[in-house]
């Protein structure tokens, strides 16, 4: 049987997917692409996959956002949609 | 409400893999902005190691470290490993791989959308369609 | 063209859970992949086989090591493709649309200078422990390397891109990377002069003063290492390049 | 060192690719030699593995050395290289092409990416090193990463030409990242039902486990062959590459116009041949009412048409050859999937064919426009008086392409089209004359062009982009790049005429497989 | 029957490829650029005329060039009875084209000479290597070489009208031989499992029904479209836009008859005449070609440019000789194979006189040519022989072909056709003698009137006084032609 805590951190998974993809402005939604990664690395830990989840620690939440901020910087920061 | 019982309730992880992964696919093909579609990529790709990694799961299982006593030349040196208790630590290697391989695309692919941005001054897909509307065509 | 793509999701959704029905259990000891042979070799003789505690690192480093050079040269191909996109080798001196970057104060703030100072040689020493310790703990030359280039990051971060190149300056990023890869390859390369296979570590045995079995284990760091370095040295470059579009001079 | 041949054919070029980041990039004038070199390497090594497999059949390298489990078979723990008759040929064409282009890409790169040339050089090196381990490995989580390989050094190889290819780059990657993505997940739906990654153990234990129906494998085989249609631009998800082989450098098009998508069809065919099995290959059906061998050859008949109607109206040389490449991997996909050994063969025979002829084509068209400065058909104006030789080589090519004896393209459709009647599959059959004829005509209307010159109306169009560096216009063809297009010209003869032995090669690979023709 | 094996076919062949070279090693130096191409064509003569002996006894002359081209398949030579007779009237005729085009071209002063003489050489060896192919792959392989080669050739003035011409000319033969015969080629080859060796039985015999027997029939026959049969024709007026040489040679002997032969190939080695009797499929054949002589004539009838005019009445023999052999008759293989030759020589003289009366006035239209004979007499002389034996009328060979063409209707008992050979042969009469009237009878109008004689160069009169007398000749001794094409309708067709 899975968890509890792991089917809530599905859920919020699937809520911060899509508010990052509807926001508009293009740094909110790095940024909230960040906490998307770092719920996942939660879930990981929680399966016991703990190099998986220390690697999207460091890979996905920590650089991957980093370069998604810079090139907004480098860019424009409003989207369509 | 059976068949929620049945088979989204012991199957939860991959329902919602599939979900995350509909999602992300949904952005690279529809969303107008190349940002959104490389975030849209991101998700996409995570979606698909939540779902190598909810292969390797064992219920009851531990970490795929073994004691540091256990090793050979300590005290519990020969006792054997039983493999139903830790993770099938396959699929994280490969996720390991795989992770990389995203952080590597996704950093390609935001270089490509900067020298995009260079060349035509905006990342809205349309927009750029439009402008290239405008130019000698083949 | 939305409601394609629309179309296109749902079909591929409704594959994907049509053959959700025929998995195993989640969780499952006895699943083909949990219970299979090929698992269960790993967990059950990753000891006596290569004597590191982690399996991970040891499918990752040794059983698996192929898979694990290619994927620090996937890193390695992304650094160097990204100079060759973006990088402004100072003849680029055409307008460039405005961006939000160009608003940005020109001095570093005195506080986020100050503790990320501080920060830094934590996280350097940190990074090393995560590599040299990936043997017993979760870690490795990934999440090692990732980290050292984090450092960097943040240096450039803190103070600009050109006080970090100062420390880690574009050629030495090139030639670390490719003296990571070339670490790792290397090792590969001498089991090979040593007469076995390619990556085939126990061989290292005849010059490393070990048996077989520690040899395996000792290359792991070794070639974990090399990994290290490639992996922070274009983690770094990575954002040094986006971050200046490509001219390596300001940045956030 | 003969058996450790199949280990350098890859790292050869990862070599390379590392003494040019050591080197090259403070001394420039190296980075060409440096390439040569390892491509050098990288051939020698292929030819003895070649003469291997010629002389022991099929064989595995082990890396790290770790052999295979239990009595039998055993499964592999470790990663293996399998080289047969076939992935050997695949990877005499990758090693001797990129040799070729490398050579052509002397006057290229320095002309249109000034700056970029080491690094330019290294990916270059490591896209070939990709595509060669590709072909080579036995392990299906192998091939993605090797895939991944391949796919980053495509799309920068890519962006780094002018303003359109940048835009072409940025949606390769998103189609590419699709299909990578598909095909990981295929293996992992094929990893969950058979708990191993090697290709044959997988296919070992789907027989033995008698998972022929079960829909997880159905569903890993879609996945697969979805992510390398879309990577081998399979109609109708061929949409990104024609800007992308048409607006990259000419020594980007040049590499991966012969290369990519043939690599890719070669996968296709190891997935079917090795992971799947031709009987499931053919005879699956996903509960469905159909068949997946008349599907598919029904699809590649429509791809087939569809790329030659396309490239019959494009005024653009390199655009137009993009979707004559499209049509033609309808040919090979076709073939493939026809459930004869003949098609079989033919699919694989014109893997080798194919890349040769759009080499030839490509290098030939890429001394056009350094020469004229003009990509459009209608710049070829009287080339034949002022180039003769030139045109002697794309005159070759062309007529390979449409099919005419003693060119080695009338040999594969051959094949293709024996195939397809031995099948029964009359569409493909007319697909691929249809197609011959369109061919015929677009190859004629550019021999009309350039053989009764006439005065042009409008001069070339004006370069709208200042970064697409208006491309030096050569005065002379320099040897690095006539030497190239002749050899390719020679090749596509020499295939024709060792058609047979050719195939008898590939027969050798296929000869023990049972084809399971379609019931009814 | 008894096989020698012998390079000697292969050289043959080759000797005008070779040729080649010199050709376009010495494009500076006329002279010996065509003394080249003499050298070539008598050694190729040579080569050919050496077989003859071999083959009049009956035996056969076989050369493997490749084992295996594709599984199953050689490339292979073999010279049979019908072979060395193409064979033989492509090279001896080449000979004199190639003295006809030194003086005509020079006379024209035209462009690439050089080229011309090169592609020239390879269609001969293209022309030459269809002669000799022993299995259907090696005849298409040839077919396709000639169809390439000549195509520099029909296009050789590079002009709006050479270009449109040339198009033509490609898209009917390539599309028709891609698109036709490809695919019936590699039918065949599925159905015999590999083997693709003309045979006397055919190779195809008892392999296939009525139905499949009468598509792959007409896919070849309309395939092998150089035959001119219609409705796939309109190449051949089109292709008259070529110099007059490559008109005489090719597109009265060489291009054309390789479709014809080919025809004759299918008929006889891959159906074998006794299977198609017993398919009962060949009448559809005549029928055709039956259709393509009546309509070929009537348009003859129409045309003014004389080229043009010659052209369809090429169109209409090219089908007797097809009608010959779908009888399936031994009398009509023998004037089907004697027709080849016979009409080579007559069709060859009119184009050369044609191309002469445009060198020496310049004028192409047969309304033009009022009083001609006057100032031309030695050609016009020749032009109403070659007229003559292209009609039929003793003391003219084509006499002979057409009356073994006759012949083997009526033992075919197919009278329709029969008299659809006499109609046409009348039209043949309505549409060249005028000419000769015209010629010889009519005055002058003034601004063409010269005084005394002025024929074209001795280069181009010579050739064409040799074929014209040929056409006699032939008529006098035709014993050895016959009892070649008795060799021929022996071995394919049962009495």
């Amino acid at each position: 049987m899975i968890p509890i805590f792991d089917i809530i951190l599905l859920v919020f998974l699937v809520v911060t997917a899509l508010i990052a993809l509807r926001v508009r402005d293009l740094l909110a939604a790095s940024m909230v692409f960040g906490i998307y990664s770092f719920l996942i690395c939660l879930l990981w830990a929680q399966m016991t996959a703990v190099d998986v989840a220390f690697t999207e620690a460091a890979v996905g939440a920590g650089v991957s956002t980093v370069i998604m901020v810079a090139t907004v910087y480098q860019t424009a920061r409003r989207s369509k949609d | 409400m059976e068949f929620v019982e049945q088979f989204i309730v012991p199957k939860f992880n991959y329902w919602i893999y599939v979900v995350l992964m509909m999602i992300g696919m949904h952005a690279m093909i529809a969303k107008n902005n190349f940002f959104k579609k490389l975030i849209g990529m991101a998700i996409f790709q995570t979606a698909i190691i939540l779902f190598y990694v909810s292969i390797g799961v064992k219920e009851g299982a531990n970490i795929p470290i073994l004691d540091h006593h256990m090793m050979p030349g300590e005290v519990h040196a020969n006792d054997p490993v039983i493999a139903a208790k830790f993770t099938n630590p396959l699929p994280h290697v490969l996720m390991l791989t795989a992770i990389v391989v995203s952080v590597a695309t996704l950093g390609l692919a935001l270089a490509i959308s900067q020298k995009i941005y260079r060349e035509y001054g905006t990342l809205e897909e349309d927009d750029i369609l439009s402008q290239i509307k405008l130019e000698p065509n083949d | 063209m939305k409601g394609l793509a629309l179309f296109a999701v749902v079909l591929t959704g409704a594959l994907l859970l049509y053959a959700t029905g025929d998995f195993p259990a989640w969780g499952s000891v006895h699943s083909p992949a949990n219970g299979g042979e090929l698992s269960s070799h790993y967990i059950e003789n990753v000891r006596t086989e290569t004597k590191v505690p982690n399996i991970v690192t040891a499918v990752l480093a040794d059983y698996r090591s192929y898979d694990t050079m290619f994927e620090t040269v996937v890193v390695f191909v992304a650094g160097i493709a990204i100079i060759a996109l973006l990088r402004d080798f100072g003849n680029g001196s055409r307008g460039y649309p405005p961006a939000l970057a160009n608003n940005l104060p020109e001095e570093p703030d005195l506080i986020i200078t100050q503790t990320c100072n501080l920060v830094i040689p934590v996280l350097q020493i940190f990074a090393l422990y995560v590599l040299a310790h990936g043997h017993y703990s979760p870690g490795g030359g990934f999440q090692g390397g990732v980290m050292l280039g984090a450092s960097y990051i943040l240096i450039a971060l803190a103070n600009g891109v050109e006080v970090a190149m100062k420390a880690m300056s574009e050629r030495k990023i090139m030639l670390l990377a490719a003296t990571g890869i070339l670490i790792y390859s290397g090792t590969g390369l001498i089991c090979l002069l040593l007469g076995e296979n390619f990556l085939d570590y126990h061989v290292l045995s005849r010059i490393l003063p070990t048996d077989p079995i520690m040899a395996r284990s000792h290359a792991i760091l070794i070639v974990e290492t090399g990994v290290a370095v490639t992996v922070a040295a274009i983690m770094f470059s990575i954002y040094a390049n986006l971050a200046t579009r490509g001219t390596l001079k300001g940045g956030l | 060192m003969g058996e450790q041949a199949p280990i350098a054919i890859v790292l050869a070029p990862l070599f390379g690719a590392l003494l040019i980041a050591f080197v090259g990039i403070r001394f420039k004038a190296l980075c060409l030699p440096v390439t040569l070199g390892a491509l050098t390497v990288s051939l020698a090594a292929t030819i003895e593995t070649f003469r291997t497999v010629l002389s022991e059949g099929e064989f595995i390298y082990l890396i790290s050395g770790w052999e295979r489990l239990g009595e039998g078979k055993g499964i592999s723990i470790g990663i293996e290289y399998r080289v047969d008759a076939i992935s050997a040929l695949v990877l005499l064409v990758i090693a001797a092409v990129s040799l070729l282009v490398a050579v052509y890409s002397r006057t290229r790169v320095v002309a249109e990416t000034p700056d970029r040339i080491p690094y330019y050089y290294m990916l270059y090196l490591l896209l070939v090193a990709g595509l060669a381990g590709m072909t080579i490995t036995n392990d299906a989580f192998n091939l993605f990463v090797l895939l991944e390989i391949s796919s980053l050094t495509s799309y920068a190889l890519i962006a780094v030409g002018s303003r359109r290819a940048v835009l072409s780059a940025f949606n390769y990657v998103i189609m590419g990242t699709i299909g990578a993505s598909f095909y990981l997940l295929g293996v992992g739906y094929l990893y969950i039902k058979t708990g191993v990654l090697n290709m044959e153990d997988i296919h070992a234990v789907i027989v033995a486990n008698d998972l022929a129906e079960s829909p997880s494998i159905q569903v890993a085989f879609v996945l697969i062959l979805m992510a390398v249609w879309i990577k081998m631009a399979f109609f109708p998800l061929h949409a990104w590459l024609p800007n992308a082989y048409s607006y990259s450098p000419t020594t980007t098009g040049a590499l991966m116009a012969p290369l990519v998508t043939k690599v890719m069809i070669y996968i296709m065919i190891r997935m079917m041949v090795t992971v799947f099995g031709l009987d499931y290959a053919f005879r699956a059906t996903l509960g469905m009412p159909f068949n997946w061998s008349n599907l598919v050859v029904s699809l590649s008949s429509i791809a087939i048409v569809a790329g030659s109607v396309m490239a019959l109206s494009r005024r653009d040389l390199k655009k137009m050859l993009s979707y004559i490449i499209i049509a033609e991997v309808g040919y090979m996909v076709g073939g493939a999937w026809l459930a004869n050994e003949r098609g079989m063969t033919g699919a694989v025979y014109h893997i080798v064919n194919d890349a040769f002829m759009t080499l030839c084509l490509f290098l030939a068209v890429g001394v056009f426009i350094a020469r004229t400065g003009d990509p459009r058909i209608a710049g070829m104006n009287g080339l034949f008086k002022k180039m003769p030789i030139t045109m002697a080589a794309f005159t070759i090519g062309a007529l390979s392409m449409i099919g005419l004896p003693p060119t080695c393209g009338f040999f594969s459709k051959w094949y293709l089209v024996g195939g397809g009647i031995e099948a029964g599959q009359w569409h493909f059959v007319g697909a691929l004359l249809f197609s011959s004829l369109v061919n015929a005509v677009i190859f004629f209307r550019i021999f009309e062009i350039a053989y009764f010159p006439k005065e042009l109306s409008d001069p070339a169009p004006e370069c709208t982009d200042p970064d697409a560096a208006p491309v030096a216009t050569l005065q002379r063809t320099p040897l690095s790049m006539s030497l190239p297009l002749w050899i390719s010209a020679i090749a596509l003869i020499g295939l024709g005429i060792f058609n047979h032995t050719i195939t008898q090669w590939i027969g050798s690979a296929l000869g023990s497989l049972k084809f399971f023709p379609p019931a009814g | 029957m008894e096989i020698i094996v012998s390079p000697v076919p292969f050289y043959a062949c080759l000797a005008s490829l070779l040729a080649v070279i010199p050709i376009v090693a010495f494009g500076r130096w006329p002279n010996i650029r065509e003394t080249c191409t003499f050298l070539a064509g008598a050694a190729k003569l040579a080569l050919v005329l050496a077989m003859v002996p071999v083959v009049l006894k009956g035996k056969l002359i076989e050369f493997t060039l490749v084992n295996e081209i594709v599984k199953g398949v050689p490339l292979q030579f073999r010279v049979d009875g019908l072979g060395i007779l193409f064979g033989l009237v492509a090279s001896s005729l080449w000979i004199l084209t190639t003295l006809y085009s030194t003086g005509y071209m020079r006379g024209a002063n035209e462009h690439s000479q050089t080229r011309f003489y090169a592609f020239f050489a390879v269609s001969l060896c293209a022309t030459l290597g269809v002669a000799f192919a022993a299995n259907l792959l090696t005849l298409y392989l040839f077919y396709e070489m000639l169809s390439l080669a000549t195509y520099p050739l029909v296009t050789h003035h590079q002009d709006k009208e050479a270009r449109s011409g040339g198009r033509t000319y490609l898209t009917y033969l390539l599309s028709t031989s891609i698109g036709f015969v490809l695919p019936a080629m590699l039918y065949c080859y599925s159905k015999t499992g590999g083997s693709m060796d003309f045979s006397t039985g055919g190779f195809l015999a008892g392999r296939v029904g009525p139905t499949e027997g009468l598509v792959v029939l007409l896919l070849f026959v309309f395939g092998f479209a150089k035959s001119g049969i219609m409705p796939f024709h309109s190449w051949l007026p089109n292709a008259m836009v070529a110099p007059t040489p490559v008109s005489a040679l090719l597109h009265a002997v060489a291009v054309v008859k390789v479709g014809v032969f080919c025809t004759i190939r299918v008929i006889t080695g891959v159906f074998g005449t006794d299977f198609l009797q017993t398919l009962d499929i060949a009448a559809v054949v005549s029928w055709i070609a039956g259709f393509t002589v009546l309509v070929s004539s009537l348009i003859a009838l129409t045309q003014d440019n004389l080229k043009r005019r010659l052209a369809f009445s090429t169109i209409g023999q090219l089908s007797y000789i097809i009608l010959g052999v779908s009888f399936l008759t031994a009398n009509g293989v023998i004037g089907s194979s004697m027709h080849i030759a016979m009409h080579a020589v007559g069709k060859i003289t009119l184009f050369f006189c044609a191309g002469a009366i445009y060198i020496a006035t310049g004028k192409k239209y047969v309304s033009q040519l009022s009083g001609i004979g006057r100032r031309m007499p030695f050609t016009m002389a020749a032009f109403t022989l070659g007229s003559l034996s292209i009609i039929g009328l003793p003391p003219l060979c084509g006499a002979w072909s057409k009356w073994f063409l006759f012949l083997g209707g009526m033992d075919a008992k197919q009278y329709v056709l029969v008299g659809i050979l006499i109609v046409s042969s009348l039209l043949n009469i309505a549409y060249l003698i005028p000419i000769v009237i015209k010629a010889f009878f009519e005055q002058p109008s003034e601004e063409d009137k010269v005084d005394g004689i002025a024929e074209a160069p001795l280069a181009c009169v010579i050739p064409l006084c040799c074929t014209a007398l040929g056409c006699v000749a032939l008529f006098a001794f035709p014993g050895f032609l016959h009892s070649l094409a008795r060799l021929i309708a022996t071995t394919t067709t049962t009495p």
